[in-house]
């Protein structure tokens, strides 16, 4: 995760408190999805940005989850996401976004 | 030729009233062993001790090793050595084996000279603290080396050889428990069978690198200096043509008892009719002067060639300058088409951060190394040392030192030693005991 | 100035004259005195002369004596 | 407790990145960014994190090694890490030099990591420990944990296994290793042996490294305006050996006068005489002049060949001499010829 994307989670996460706050992300892939799940609940696993050390337990989901998904208006996740739906390793998405979730999230 | 070794496992040696192998108890006559000792005047002061495996024991210079053997029909153990020329490696010849004599100076060491440890974490270094050992611990009235660093030891390790012809007197009379068969048709009347197999040479390059005589290694009695590769047949290694000299850091040396045991060859024996046709030894020698390195390595390869080899291993007995010779060996065979392997230690210094070897060229691709010549090591104290301790420090042993800024005396009051692997007795073990390589840190 | 070229090429020599031993290289005890002097003063004369040649490899010069 | 400082670059001190790549050098007393990761895993605690841009360190290497040198100064560490650099190449030599200065000034050891793509890893293998590490930063804490285990090791006093087996790039140091399976030396060499006839894989116990080049020397224009120098690696040392230079693996040099002198006397005479042990000294003793040969170079300097022969000569002993220390005393000596305006060496080794 870039490290103003990093930054602005930190200032989103102090302004409205960690448990109102949750981190949809939209990666294509499961290694670089995983990271940014790892950075928003352990911290930046880089050590570069501002979220290195910081542990700040969010929620995280990917957009792929059906949980997600269950919550968004069809047409618009037809609209927006069911293309890349398609062509994405969405079960390795999942699994790797769901390992760092459960190992370091507070929230859910 | 066909030699046959009858062995004898000696159990224990103790001291008694008749020298005598009985049941694997060698029993020594200690006076009457000395008077064997005494026959040359220039021992003026002479014992014998008894040491074992994990024995508390620092020895300290050591100066040779030997099998004690006796040859069937009464010849010399060494021809030429210690009695007229014959021919060895035919017949039978009688060993006390898990033992050998130990030549130590009382008080003086010199370059060449190394030190065992019986027992405690120095053992591991020296193949000798694996046996029980009579040692002869004297000196000599030999003053004009007394305060020399190269020392010929030329009555210490005579007395030596005449001690270890003593002891294996005893079994004269006796069936060996066990036989050793070493037998090679000659090289153009072999089986089909055999022929078929890749032909290998054993290379070896003993230690003859002084111009003066008294110190280089012997070859029926001959200074291997003055000489030029030569094919020898195995068995005369094995049986006694060859003894070791008095030059060279320590732990690189081949003592007179590895030559008598020589692994490397022994092993190229069981593979013979397995897996290869051993055609024998070509025995080369080290040099000091580039041409005549360079002429040794031409000799070597063009008997190689000759002789059909296929394939050889090369052992050297030294480091520093004989490397080239090591190096040019290797290359000649190799570009006379055979395929070599080099057996030797090598001199990256106390840090491991230097050359291995002074030179170096990248056809020689297939080496097994043996130990760091420089490696620093340190020993605690000893319950008792044989010999003199200070002789490490004081008599220019290789792998000793008077004084160094840093690391002091080589000996410390309190009788440990910090000491390079140099001295360490045979240490490296390139006849092929060795279980140290060398490792990247 | 070496009898071990190998050595002193392997350790990055650029100019070598070779020298006949190692424990003499320049003046062998076997021979008289004067063909002492006529190896050494002619091979350190080929050393100086190397000092002036200009080389783009690794170079052992020719000695004569 | 075992106390650790930690360099990282403008990017990894969260400075930011390429457009603060001349971030000039400094010490914070605080675990910056990867500093906190070495110091949840370290056997002791990170006590200062320095930062560098890579820029700067580029483009002002030595500036930036004193600086930081002088930053250290004062502070107690007792292990220093680098990195992990991973593929950028600025970083990886940053890493490198910086780490080799301060294993030199400081003797602690000094870890870091990089991709074996990153050029610091050729340049700088044979000075620190460099753990072969990720691509990219998405491995720092896989490469961090390794330089952590390793350093921890280190700081337990541990037996350090062989490169292979820890896991760092070689150095080019070895060491006699005692195998843990006991096989002889004949074993391994009949094995090999087998091999190489049959044309199998087998690895050389003593692979054989590349060989040193050293840039040539211009050629001397005018001879007879010169002052040539003797070198010698042969041990001739005047019969009392003042400087007591070792007869073998030597660590010291001598320089002895011989203005007044048209060539050596011997042994017998108590003057010169040679304290090798690595070759037979009666020939060097009964004529110095054949390892160096101060007549021989008299004779020219009458002729008028050579402007003059330097008044004095270098001496110390080849034999066992590590090849870093017989660096070290030739740069001494060199210094001091240097010094003294000589223009050409002429050395003799035996």
């Amino acid at each position: 995760m870039d490290l103003e994307n990093q930054q602005r989670v930190k200032d989103l996460t102090e302004k409205h408190g960690k448990e109102n706050l949750v981190v949809i992300l939209g990666g294509a892939e499961a290694e670089a999805s995983g990271l940014a799940c790892e950075t928003v609940t352990n911290g930046d696993p880089t050590f570069a940005g501002p979220l290195a050390g910081v542990q700040l337990g969010l929620a995280c989901y990917h957009i792929l989850e059906p949980k997600i998904k269950d919550e968004v208006d069809p047409e618009v996740y037809d609209e927006q996401v069911s293309m890349m739906e398609m062509v994405l390793d969405v079960d390795e998405i999942i699994d790797e976004v769901s390992t760092y979730r459960e190992k370091y999230s507070q929230f859910s | 030729m066909k030699l046959e070794l009858g062995n004898f496992y000696v159990k224990d040696i103790e001291f008694g009233s008749e020298t005598a192998f009985n049941d694997g108890i060698l029993t020594i006559n200690k006076e009457e062993a000395l008077e064997v000792v005494y026959k040359d005047e220039h021992i003026t002061e002479a014992d014998l001790k008894i040491v074992k495996p994990g024995d508390m024991v620092r020895l300290v210079p050591v100066k040779e090793a030997i099998e004690p053997r006796y040859r069937k029909g009464g010849g010399p153990v060494f021809p030429g050595v210690t009695g007229s020329l014959l021919q060895a490696g035919d017949g039978r010849t009688l060993a006390l084996k898990d033992m050998s004599v130990l030549v130590v100076g009382k008080h003086w060491g010199g370059y060449q000279d190394g030190l065992i440890d019986m027992g405690g974490e120095g053992a591991k270094y020296t193949y000798f603290s694996k046996l029980k050992n009579v040692v002869l611990v004297a000196d000599t009235d030999e003053e004009f080396e007394k305060q020399e660093q190269q020392k010929k030891n030329h009555a210490l390790r005579w007395a030596g050889m005449r001690l270890s012809e003593y002891l294996g007197k005893t079994l004269k009379d006796q069936e060996p428990e066990e036989v050793e068969s070493y037998q090679l048709d000659p090289v153009t009347k072999r089986s089909d069978e055999v022929n078929s197999l890749p032909n290998v040479v054993m290379v070896m390059q003993p230690q003859s690198q002084m111009e003066d005589p008294g110190y280089n290694d012997l070859n029926y009695g001959w200074d291997t200096n003055p000489m030029l590769p030569t094919f020898m047949h195995p068995n005369e290694v094995l049986d006694g043509a060859m003894i070791s000299g008095s030059f060279m850091p320590c732990s690189s040396k081949w003592s007179t008892y590895d030559f008598q045991n020589f692994p490397l060859i022994k092993r190229l024996y069981q593979e013979h009719g397995e897996t290869i046709n051993f055609l024998g030894v070509i025995m080369s020698n080290l040099n000091v002067v580039m041409e005549q390195k360079e002429r040794a390595a031409q000799f070597v390869a063009q008997l190689a060639k000759s002789l059909g080899t296929d394939a050889a291993l090369v052992a050297e007995e030294g480091y520093g300058n004989s490397d080239a010779d090591y190096i040019a060996c290797l290359v000649a065979l190799e570009d006379a088409g055979v395929k070599t392997v080099g057996v030797s230690n090598e001199a990256p210094g106390r840090d491991g951060g230097s050359q291995p070897l002074v030179t170096l060229d990248p056809k020689a691709n297939a080496l097994v190394s043996t130990g760091n010549v420089s490696e620093l090591i340190k020993l605690p104290p000893m319950d008792t040392v044989i010999g003199e301790l200070e002789s490490l420090a004081r008599d220019g042993l290789a792998g000793g030192w008077e004084d160094d800024e840093i690391l002091g005396s080589s000996v410390k009051e309190d009788g440990s030693v910090i000491m390079e692997n140099n001295s360490m007795f045979c240490g490296d073990q390139i006849a092929g005991w060795s279980t140290k390589t060398m490792k990247e840190f | 100035m070496a009898n071990l070229i190998p050595i002193a090429k392997t350790v990055g020599a650029n100019r070598m004259v070779p020298t006949i031993s190692i424990p003499y290289p320049l003046g062998d005890p076997s021979t008289s005195e004067e063909e002492q002097w006529k190896l050494r003063y002619h091979r350190v004369g080929v050393a100086l002369n190397a000092l002036t040649t200009d080389i783009n490899e690794q170079t052992v010069f020719d000695v004569e004596v | 407790m075992a106390k650790a400082i930690v360099y990282l670059n403008q990017f990894f001190g969260q400075i930011g990145g390429e457009e603060v790549a001349d971030h000039e050098p400094e010490i914070r007393n605080e675990k910056v960014g990867a500093a906190m990761l070495y110091d949840q895993l370290l056997d002791g605690e990170v006590t200062h994190t320095i930062i560098c841009g890579d820029n700067f360190m580029g483009s002002n290497e030595e500036q930036a090694v004193d600086r930081i040198l002088g930053f250290l100064k004062d502070k107690e560490f007792d292990i220093f890490f680098a990195g992990p650099a991973f593929q950028a190449g600025r970083y990886g030599i940053a890493c490198g030099a910086i780490g080799k200065a301060v294993k030199e000034e400081f003797d602690v050891s000094v870890i870091s990591s990089m991709n074996e793509e990153n050029p610091g890893v050729k340049m700088y293998k044979k000075d620190i420990y460099i753990f072969p590490g990720g691509k990219s930063a998405a491995k720092m804490r896989d490469d961090v944990t390794k330089m952590v285990e390793f350093g921890n090791k280190i700081l337990s006093g541990e037996k350090l296994l062989p490169a292979e087996q820890e896991g760092f790039f070689k150095r080019g140091i070895r060491h006699q290793y005692f195998l843990e399976d006991e096989t002889p030396a004949y074993e391994r060499a009949i094995d090999m042996l087998l091999k190489k006839i049959n044309g199998e894989d087998f690895v050389s116990e003593l692979p054989i490294p590349e060989i040193d080049t050293v840039e040539i020397a211009d050629p001397i224009k005018d001879l007879s305006k010169a002052t040539i120098a003797l070198v010698t690696s042969g041990g001739i040392v005047p019969i009392d050996n003042p400087d007591k230079i070792q007869s073998a693996s030597a660590t010291r040099w001598g320089k002895y006068y011989i203005a007044d002198v048209d060539k050596l006397k011997n042994r017998r005479e108590e003057s010169f005489k040679t304290i090798h042990a690595g070759y037979d000294p009666k020939a060097a003793d009964a004529d110095p002049n054949r390892v160096v040969p101060v007549d021989a170079m008299r004779k020219y300097e009458q002729e008028g060949k050579i402007g003059s022969l330097y008044e004095y000569f270098y001496s110390t002993v080849g034999t066992g001499t590590s090849q870093d220390e017989a660096a070290r005393m030739g740069k001494e000596i060199t210094q001091e010829l240097i010094e003294n305006n000589i223009q050409a060496v002429i050395e003799t080794s035996t």
